[in-house]
């Protein structure tokens, strides 16, 4: 097992290196960050002189190793956009960001998987086919869409909910949480909500196929012959061989809630790395690009790791199969 | 007032192409502390009452008509949650595939914990403590390891053996047992039947066994109920029905019994067939049909076919980063013997003993820890390379002893049996592949309207009847049968047993056959092998081995055969004269 | 089987059977096949031609649909800021939506099974080389990619190529970000039925892995994809929207179903509902009968469930 | 009795350093804490602030009489040094303001309070031109190691990045980039009879369109800007909110590219269609403006003739109107110039730069169809648009969109940027991305730069636009419209270079 990790903790450099690699080949096409540096009276001279001072000029390898040289020893660049050095830029990001995935993944969790069950059971049940079809008007609008929606309901017309922003947050060290204040709490609702959206419909849509399939097996007849309360069956039977896709799913989609949550973050002004990282993208931030691609590499590489720990968790006919 | 009634039942199978009636009219009676017998042919039905009495019919099965009653008390009716009362707690029942039975996801001891916690009033400690009880009671090995594992670590019969003792934890007063003893070698056998006497003679419970090994019926059962096409025929004491049958059918599956005291040249067959219909059996000409052709591999020089040699398989139970920590099984240790070209070898053993592992390992399906498996002088464990190792494969087939999981759920019969041929062009066109596997199903007893159903259609008997079809549909030189009858009635199994003999005979096919049914053992083979704990203790020629076991252990199992004698005899084909009284 | 005709086999199959025996199935099919007959004729049945500049008359902007106090029945659902009549632009629009959704779906599939297939049947160091890959994908946003893939067919095309191709490079762009779900889903299914009896009985009949993996394996661990797959066509056809903003891909002159919702949606507030709520409600639409249509299929395949 | 204004823009300031991007959001709002020597009224008039006077003794000497008793916020009162100080940190590798500080060869101390500046010609705007030259304390400066204006290539974190220390009416308490700025009255500001009442501010920065308006409507915001225009009819009717609308400082105008021999992106080989004055007219009649406006800019734009807007120095009715819409003689001057049936072409647009960019593109597009000139239209975000664009960037562009707003508020700098030949050396024509090129226009825009005399000057001016006019090199749109969502009861001035100054801002 410890192998195992530490193999693919070596092999997770090697993703790093390859999204590095990737991310220098196509920052050429993202744009010219020159223009969002300097205002519009700096001279053609001047954006020259900066352009080469930057490197930027140079061939993306020469660029790509400056910065993996750099970062090996922890210097991921100053931001062009902050000015700031970027390592201290994500940190500050990061803690909205991980909240609102993790509330998110949640709810996604929480109603995705009920749903999913019922859904299953229920295959002709009116609320089934009414949890199937609403949500997936959730998923076939665009989030954009959602998030608007959502604000102009609840904050504009109900003013139930605050329309933007993370509210008050609480500094604990480096890491700031909203979930101490209660606009804090509010304030995350309808991003959590919009965010889990896409997730939950996914994960109630696989569970309900995968439980539709385990309940036909012989080990739930038997489990029913033995007189198991349904609870059981579905629950610790069924629920569980459903999981290995299951796993694989809410894993990615962990993973890309954190990536990609750019979109919802956008919409509701949520100051986290996908607000970040589409200001960056728009002012060509190359070095905060840079980090946030590989961090994201990071986080898909631990869990990637960590579904796979769970298969053999889950499944022990995966287990001795590794050798 | 009986403890259970069965009053006219009536159950069909609905399709788009019309209805099957699987029960037709069946009345039944169950005595407290009485077993009652079930036999019939495979696919008569038998499952079926039983599922019916568990309320646990497959869509589109369903109770057409009839009425089930426990101690006078309707219970086809009951609501959800009294039947959840009933189930396990009052009627339990041992499926007749306990292969699949069990939750892979679970030790087994959870799931034996749950079903107690659920109707007894017992602590956790205490359900553990029973638990270990049980196992030790179906004589599983070192029962507090055992309870940590999960099922794909068990053998077949240790699965079947876990799957008895979660139906007798939460001592039930009804049990219907679905073929238990199956997979499991005599002397378990002979355990387990006991543990199960005891029980309705002591505890006054009442039993429906399910099965088609008549030792076990004329060793246990007090009345025997025989079914036929989904209708009851006949009805009796145990000793009326065997000694003395009335009914032709009975008369006929009595006849196809294999007798452990004489050695037949082909089985009987059961000849009765009541009201003959378009899928009636023909018989095959090997020599001309399409399963004779094209067999010569061009070799019939004396070296054996198959050299086993010091074969060794170890599974490792626990993974451990520290080596000391883990814990290996050595499921096969230091095995050699040799096949040649034609024969019929025999591989018997306890249960768990490592033959099912042999067999895989031959069949290239695990990689062996050790040794070497030399087939036709080529030393397949050190083959690398694709076409070396799939020209082998094309000469050696397998018949899994889960016939439920060795069949893809997805795929129609037709498309499962004619796998093998399109796949290695054994046909000319598609028309006499159909023409071919219509044959196939149709010796093995399946009609052409199994051609376009799927395999959760068919009872365990049938699906075995379906990988036996498959396997042969190879045209293997080397055919590897692990349990191949198991789940079959005598009828059948006559049937196949005769193809096989066949087969051997005619067009040298070499087999490597693993049963625990003695009897067929020594009909069927030419010299037979003895394995317990991995290891193969001895190896002997039939008759020398049933004459005079040499291994404590063979001794002891060959005194556990049951005979038959009081058995009429009349019609049988002896090779020579009764050896044995 | 001689050829006594495909079609009465057809008539005969059980998913034909099953089909016509699913109310919802029948609605689901009968509306995707509205919407995409919709878009297959759009030159025939649109009133107005949307993507025919000279024909559009800024003027004519921001109606309201027919039905309100100020609408014209020349434009029946209204029209939006460039005066192109909704209707014709939702005909049209879905031409293109349908097209980089469909196109996209196929591809990643495609990409995503073959790949989750080899990598869990195989194993190893297969397996660790194409999910350490699938890691460097997952790493970038569909938007970046689709930034890359354009920038280098820009880069490599003539001129003249780019806009004929552009449409290719986007559901190119978009295919590719997508199949790591596929390919991560079906792996592990296929670790847990490889192990299967069957799958070995294959392997006795001496199949290859690659005919195992198609004819076996795959039937048996789709249900995820096509739950997965349902669900991402309404997501491909957003993320072309979203690309569109980035100005990959389809200009906004020639406007798809997801370029529609994105205009709109900066007049929700100011009341031009219209805009993005009629082309919304299409999406809507397809998405849920193409995913009702899926779970039907999802069920009709699997022949335990009667 | 305190008072908070919670304010919203699109996007944050980049940096609480005065030097690092010359931006005029990022100066406007950095002249919260910061000032200058003279800065602009509500009005865009030129008024004193850190300097109490000016004059202009000879034609490249100024002498600048510096306000006594001012204090920055740390508390250390403000002097001559601080002055040149500030004037050689434009200079430093890092600022973005080294065009501002190049107006000056040297700057020289007087006496405490008085400074010369000499400049390397003769300027008769200095005062204005230096109006977002803020004034930095030496003394901080030198305490906190940031004598150098922030760098990006520096690799660690510049003080004055983060933290200010101005001589304005407001201090920065906290500051969160892209998230949150809180600031809070300066009590020892010198100016006494500043009209705000304001005590607290925070700023957050909301990109989202929608979003921003919401968290007006629902009073989670006092100041938000800018509104979108369509959104006007619906905020009209919220009873608690009020917009605010004048005519930007900035106009809108489509260039066409003169320079090459072939377009990059036509269908016209071996020629180039817009060296072709003929087409040039035909396209400037053909597109009208007051529909876009209309339309697009729901009547919130003023359509324009020319590249300034009306409240730039220099502005003339004569030139400023925009032509009159003429299809047909369109047509006929098309086909005159050898495309009866048009040509295509592609337009090069940004869609998250100026207000409704891309709708304005795509009505362009449409309107021009109708004389057979076929649109390409490339729609991309603006960074990508502006790294095909310009001319650092390979210009690799026919047609474009831009928008352009003279920083010094005055007709000049739009004609050196925009209208001169492209000159390397001297730095004009570099936003002239069309290549667009009249060396009697030329001639004329030397003459301004050194003419002291406003009216002459003016003349001059008027001169220069009439013969652009009259040459059609340009397709003008529209003046852009600045357009702020404000609580019913704050009084705020609306400053034409759609800078919120918070000393005018009163809150009820
Ligand atoms: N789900 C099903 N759909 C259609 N037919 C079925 C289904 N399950 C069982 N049958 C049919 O019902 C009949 C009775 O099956 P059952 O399993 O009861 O047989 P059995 O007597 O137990 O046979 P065996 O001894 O082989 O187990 C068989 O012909 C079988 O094909
Ligand atoms: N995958 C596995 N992992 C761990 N242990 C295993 C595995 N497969 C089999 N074993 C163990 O190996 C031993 C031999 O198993 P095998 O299946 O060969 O027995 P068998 O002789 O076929 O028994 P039966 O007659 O009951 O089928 C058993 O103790 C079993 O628990
Ligand atoms: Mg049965
Ligand atoms: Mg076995």
């Amino acid at each position: 097992m410890l192998n195992f990790i530490a193999r693919r903790i070596l092999q997770s450099v090697f993703v790093m290196l390859a999204v590095g690699f990737i991310a220098f080949a196509m920052f050429r096409y993202v744009g010219d960050p020159i223009n969002n540096m300097v205002g519009q009276d700096t001279t053609l001279a001047q954006r020259e002189a900066l352009k080469k001072q930057l490197g930027l000029d140079d061939p993306f390898m020469v660029q790509y190793l400056r910065f993996i040289g750099h970062a090996a020893q922890g210097d991921f660049g100053v931001s062009y956009r902050q000015r700031r050095p970027v390592s201290e830029l994500i940190a500050s990001r990061m803690p909205a960001t991980l909240e609102l995935s993790f509330v998110s993944a949640l709810i996604a969790l929480l109603l995705g998987i009920p749903m999913g069950i019922y859904t299953a059971l229920k295959r002709r049940g009116v609320l089934s086919h009414t949890f199937m079809t609403i949500s997936l008007i959730g998923i076939s609008l665009p989030t954009f869409l959602i998030g608007i929606l959502m604000i102009l309901v609840f904050g504009v017309l109900l003013r139930w909910l605050p329309s933007f922003g993370r509210g008050e947050v609480v500094h604990l060290g480096w890491w700031t949480t909203g979930f101490l204040t209660k606009s804090g709490w509010l304030s995350l609702i309808m991003p959590a909500f919009t965010l889990a959206l896409f997730q939950m419909t996914l994960i109630m849509r696989l569970v309900r196929a995968e439980m539709l399939e385990v309940m036909q097996t012989d080990f739930i007849k038997f489990a029913r012959a033995r007189g198991l309360p349904e609870r059981m069956i579905h629950f610790r039977h069924a629920l569980k061989n459903t999981l290995v896709p299951v796993i694989t799913i809410t894993g990615l989609q962990l993973g890309s809630i954190i990536a990609f949550s750019i979109i919802t973050e956008t919409v509701f002004q949520w100051p986290g790395m996908g607000l970040l990282f589409i200001q960056s993208i728009g002012a060509v931030d190359i070095p905060v690009m840079a980090a946030y691609l590989l961090l994201i590499a990071f986080f898909f590489v631990i869990i990637n790791l960590i579904v796979d720990l769970l298969y053999f968790a889950v499944d022990p006919r995966l287990r001795l199969q590794k050798n | 007032m009986a403890l259970l009634d069965i009053e006219k039942l009536h159950i069909e199978f609905a399709s788009r192409h019309g209805a099957l009636t699987a029960i037709d009219n069946v009345t039944l009676s169950l005595e407290k502390g009485e077993i009652l017998g079930v036999v019939g042919e495979s696919g008569a039905g038998k499952s079926t009452i039983g599922n019916a009495v568990m309320r646990l019919l497959e869509p589109p099965g369903k109770m057409t008509g009839g009425a089930v009653s426990l101690q006078g008390r309707r219970i086809d009716q009951l609501p959800p949650h009294q039947l959840r009362e009933l189930r396990g707690r009052r009627i339990s029942m041992i499926f007749q595939d306990p292969l699949t039975s069990l939750d892979p996801l679970q030790t087994i001891e959870s799931q034996l914990v749950e079903t107690m916690l659920v109707h007894l009033s017992l602590t956790r400690q205490q359900a553990h403590a029973r638990a270990v009880e049980l196992l030790e009671s179906v004589g599983i090995p070192e029962p507090r390891l055992r309870l940590q594992q999960y099922p794909h670590q068990f053998s077949g019969g240790m699965r079947q053996r876990v799957v008895i003792a979660l139906a007798l934890c939460c001592e039930p007063e009804v049990v219907i047992a679905d073929e238990p003893t199956t997979a499991l070698d005599v002397s378990i056998q002979a355990q387990i039947l006991d543990l199960l006497r005891k029980l309705c003679k002591e505890k006054q419970v009442g039993m429906i066994l399910i099965t088609h090994d008549m030792g076990v019926i004329a060793e246990i059962t007090d009345r025997v109920a025989v079914l036929y096409r989904g209708k009851l025929v006949e009805e009796g004491p145990t000793g009326k029905i065997l000694g003395n049958p009335d009914h032709p059918y009975t008369k006929s599956l009595i006849s196809a019994v294999p007798r452990p005291d004489v050695k037949l040249r082909r089985f009987p067959m059961v000849t009765y067939i009541e009201n003959v219909q378009t899928d009636s059996r023909k018989d095959l000409d090997i020599r001309t049909h399409w399963l004779g052709q094209a067999r010569d591999y061009g070799r019939h020089d004396d070296t054996p076919l198959l050299r086993v040699e010091n074969l060794g398989m170890r599974f490792v139970l626990k993974d451990a980063f520290l080596k000391k920590n883990r814990r290996m099984l050595d499921a096969v240790k230091g095995a050699s013997f040799t096949i040649r070209e034609g024969e019929v070898f025999g591989l018997v053993g306890e249960s768990g003993s490592g033959k099912s592992t042999i067999a895989r390992l031959i069949a290239g399906l695990y990689k062996a820890s050790s040794g070497s498996v030399i087939f036709d002088n080529v030393n397949v464990t050190a083959l690398r390379n694709e076409a070396g190792l799939n020209a082998f494969r094309r000469q050696i087939q397998m018949v899994f002893q889960d016939p439920y999981s060795s069949l893809n759920p997805r795929m129609r019969i037709l498309d499962i049996v004619a796998e093998p041929i399109r796949f290695h062009k054994l046909a000319s066109s598609e028309a006499q592949t159909r023409a071919i596997v219509a044959d196939l199903l149709d010796y093995v007893g399946l009609g052409q309207r199994a051609l376009r159903r799927y395999p959760h259609e068919f009872s365990g008997g049938q699906r075995q009847r379906i990988c036996i079809a498959r396997a042969l549909a190879t045209r293997p030189r080397f055919l590897i049968c692990d349990e191949p009858t198991s789940a079959l009635d005598v009828s059948i199994q006559a049937q196949i047993l005769n193809l096989l003999k066949d087969l051997q005979e005619k067009l040298h096919l070499t087999i490597l056959f693993i049963s625990h049914d003695l009897p067929v053992i020594r009909q069927m083979c030419d010299r037979v092998g003895v394995m317990r704990h991995g290891e193969l203790l001895e190896v002997a020629d039939t008759e020398t081995l049933f004459a005079h076991p040499q291994h404590e252990y063979s001794k002891h199992l060959l005194s556990l055969m049951p005979t038959l004698h009081f058995m009429s005899r009349e019609g049988l084909e002896l090779e020579k004269p009764a050896t044995l009284a | 089987m001689d050829s006594t005709s495909t079609w009465a086999r057809l008539r005969n199959s059980d998913l034909l059977y099953s089909f016509c025996h699913s109310p919802m199935a029948v609605v689901s099919a009968l509306l995707a096949l509205a919407i995409i007959l919709g878009a297959v004729c759009a030159p025939l049945i649109a009133p107005h031609n949307p993507f025919d500049l000279a024909s559009l008359n800024l003027l004519d902007a921001n109606n309201p649909p027919a039905w309100a106090d100020d609408g014209s029945t020349q434009f029946l659902l209204g029209t939006d800021d460039q005066g192109r009549d909704i209707l014709s632009a939702i005909l049209y629009g879905s031409r293109i939506s349908l097209l980089v959704g469909l196109a996209s779906v196929l591809f990643s599939i495609v990409l995503g099974v073959t790949l989750g297939l080899i990598s869990g049947y195989a194993g190893g160091r297969i397996d660790g080389v194409i999910m350490r890959i699938a890691d460097v994908q997952l790493s970038f946003p569909a938007i970046l990619i689709a930034l890359l893939i354009d920038g280098i067919a820009r880069g490599l095309m003539p001129r003249d190529l780019q806009d004929r191709l552009s449409l290719y490079v986007l559901i190119f762009a978009i295919g590719i970000s997508g199949w790591v779900q596929y390919a991560r889903t079906v792996r592990g299914a296929t670790m847990v039925e490889r192990n299967k009896e069957y799958v070995q009985a294959a392997r006795l009949i001496g199949m290859r892995p690659f005919t195992i993996l198609r004819r076996h394996i795959l039937p048996n661990v789709l249900g995820p994809v096509l739950v997965i797959a349902t669900i991402h066509l309404a997501v491909a056809i957003i993320t072309e929207a979203t690309l569109s903003f980035l100005g990959v891909g389809i200009p906004p002159t020639t406007p798809s179903l997801g370029t529609l919702i994105r205009i709109g949606n900066s007049y929700l507030f100011s009341g031009e509902w219209w805009i993005s709520i009629f082309p919304g409600l299409t999406l809507v639409l397809l998405a849920l009968s193409v995913n009702l249509l899926g779970d039907w299929l999802r069920d009709a395949l699997n022949p335990r469930l009667g | 009795q305190s008072k908070t204004l919670h304010w919203a823009y699109q996007g944050d300031m980049m940096s609480l350093d005065p030097m690092s991007l010359n931006e005029t959001f990022t100066l406007g709002f950095q002249g919260w804490f910061y000032e200058t020597l003279a800065g602009y009224d509500k009005n865009l008039k030129l008024v004193p602030m850190l300097a109490t006077s000016w004059e202009n003794p000879e034609p490249t000497k100024w002498i600048f009489h510096l306000r006594k008793g001012v204090k920055f916020h740390d508390g250390s009162p403000f002097t001559a040094d601080d002055v040149i100080f500030s004037w050689k940190r434009s200079l430093t590798p890092g600022s973005d303001m080294k065009g501002y500080g190049a107006k000056a060869t040297d700057v020289k101390k007087i006496d405490d309070y008085t400074v010369e500046v000499i400049t390397p010609g003769p300027n008769p705007i200095l005062p204005r031109d230096w109006t977002f030259l803020y004034i930095m304390s030496k003394k901080w400066s030198e305490t906190h190691n940031t004598t150098q204006a922030t760098n990006v290539k520096g690799g660690e974190s510049n003080y004055a990045n983060m933290h200010e220390d101005g001589t304005g009416p407001f201090v920065v308490v906290d500051r969160q980039p892209d998230v949150k700025t809180t600031l809070k009255r300066f009590d020892g500001y010198w100016n006494k009879n500043m009209p705000t009442n304001v005590t607290d501010v925070v700023f957050q920065p909301i990109t989202q369109e929608s979003t921003r308006v919401a968290a007006l409507i629902s009073g989670e915001m006092d100041i938000v800007q800018p509104v979108p225009v369509q959104d006007w009819p619906r905020l009209e009717k919220e009873p608690n909110v009020r917009v605010l609308n004048e005519p930007e400082a900035r106009a809108i105008f489509i260039g066409m590219d003169q320079h090459r021999d072939q377009l990059l992106f036509s269908n016209v080989k071996g020629k180039n269609p817009f060296k072709d004055k003929r087409v040039r007219e035909a396209i400037d009649l053909t597109v009208d403006t007051n529909v876009i406006n209309k339309k697009i800019m729901r009547g919130a734009a003023k359509p324009l003739g020319t590249l300034i807007a009306d409240k730039i120095n220099g502005y003339d009715e004569s030139f400023g109107k925009p032509y009159k819409p003429d299809v047909a003689k369109a047509k006929k001057l098309l086909a005159e110039a050898g495309y009866p049936n048009g040509f295509e072409v592609q337009l090069d647009c940004p869609n998250d730069r100026y207000v409704n960019d891309e709708k304005i593109c795509q009505a362009v597009a449409s309107m021009l169809a109708r004389v057979g000139i076929k649109i390409d239209l490339l729609a991309q975000t603006k960074s990508k648009y502006f790294a095909k664009v310009l001319l650092q960037a390979g210009n690799n562009t026919s047609m474009y969109l831009l928008g352009w707003t003279p920083s010094s508020i005055d007709a000049d700098n739009s004609l050196v940027n925009l209208v001169s030949c492209r000159n390397p050396k001297t730095a004009a024509g570099q936003f002239n991305l069309g290549g667009y090129c009249n060396p009697k226009i030329d001639a004329i825009t030397a003459k301004i730069e050194s003419e002291t005399d406003q009216a002459k000057r003016n003349a001059l001016i008027k001169q220069a636009f009439t013969m652009l006019r009259d040459d059609y090199g340009y397709l003008p749109l529209h003046q852009q419209p600045m357009s702020w969502g404000v609580r019913k009861g704050i009084k705020v001035a609306q400053r034409a270079d759609d800078v919120l100054d918070i000393r005018n801002v009163v809150m009820p």
